[in-house]
């Protein structure tokens, strides 16, 4: 499944796109404890400071909404257009 | 009802907008625009540029959501959001929503609801250059508080 | 603030007029247009055009007091009015109202305020024709209800 | 002193505009008893069945509003523009 990061998470990641093997369906948060930035800490770690959101396959979620082995999940900080 | 529903790095047109809304959506007699531009500052310092960015695909169909639930509420004929992405100068145009309708009231709501639900549910993000370099631009709750007010 | 009132035969620009509300009022965030255009049909009744006079000075002393009342009600960068005359097809643009203002809200509620107070307290006056001949257009109690709900 | 006519009012009157020569200042609602339409009826009479608004001196006014010997006065139906 692929794991999308868009705006300053893109930027913290230091990529837009990971590509992740899941063995079976699991939660957007248990995603987010497998995610680990470049300098070690969890991507739930850093949740905790700091707002993120997520979608999975396009459609904005909580991190109790399942992930399928097929997802398209994405990550990114609230939106500011218009 | 006539919808167009654009993210594209050209700027906009409001006669064509104008133009386009009269030719698709019948002859309403009440139009809105609402267009947001770059400003020159923020939070008390100066910027010199702003950079969009969005997630393709997503976006789109949030936009085509939002524009869903104006529908819902009021009768319109048509509207049209135009949202730019890319590196923009002060003064530059951002974003383009126009709606027409039979009655001047329904369009200016539509175009207000449409443009706070864009602010809060559509995953745009803006980084903007400031003399220290750049930072991303933080979500506001007052426009958080405008989005929901639609709701009460 | 800048200001722009206009009574005119010509056709305007929307484009022109965010071009101009740019250029004279600063860099304004939010820019708030409302156009109204001649319908096809109005109370049942197919309208082939419309022969749109005004009370020349008096007109333009209603508008500008519009404005000042808006500005006096929100913080506005600049305010134009554009309302034509003669003679008008279905279609054709009447009037345009525009509006730039730090925040969206503002330039929005300034906009529609304008709107609904020229509509009760400008002297003009909207002939159509029907395939009957002429009528001239009566005055709305809901127009009259738009109006005053700002006073509330 | 002189008085215009708008949209209807100046089709029925039949001119946009005439002279009337005031010896001495009067209120809005006397100068509509004394202008009359071709068909014979007063301003006046015509105003108990239509709505006809009065300004002076290109300000909106009622019928007690005083009208002076060099004033404009206009008189005109219920407005539509927009």
């Amino acid at each position: 499944m692929k794991v999308l990061f868009f705006a300053a998470l893109r930027e913290t990641m230091g990529r837009s796109e990971i590509e992740i093997v899941l063995e079976a369906p699991t939660t957007v948060g248990a995603l987010k404890s497998m995610i680990k930035l470049p300098n070690g800490e969890t991507l739930n770690a850093v949740s905790r400071t700091q707002s993120i959101m997520a979608a999975v396959d396009q459609e904005m979620v909580d991190d109790l909404a399942m992930v399928s082995v097929a997802s398209e999940v994405a990550f990114f900080p609230p939106v500011t257009g218009g | 009802m006539y919808r167009s529903i654009l993210i594209q790095v050209e700027d906009f047109s409001l006669d064509a907008a104008l133009a386009e809304l009269k030719m698709q959506s019948g002859l309403a007699g009440g139009l809105c625009f609402f267009t947001g531009a770059v400003r020159n500052s923020n939070l008390d310092e100066a910027v010199g540029g702003l950079y969009l960015e969005h997630y393709p695909g997503m976006t789109e169909r949030q936009l085509d959501q939002i524009v869903d639930e104006a529908a819902r509420r009021w009768t319109l004929h048509g509207a049209m959001v135009v949202h730019r992405i890319g590196h923009l100068k002060p003064g530059d145009n951002i974003v383009l929503v126009a709606v027409s309708a039979s009655h001047r009231g329904e369009a200016f709501d539509a175009c207000e609801m449409i443009m706070d639900y864009l602010k809060t549910n559509a995953t745009f993000w803006k980084k903007e250059s400031i003399p220290d370099g750049y930072r991303w631009v933080e979500a506001r709750s007052s426009d958080e508080a405008k989005a929901t007010a639609w709701d009460a």
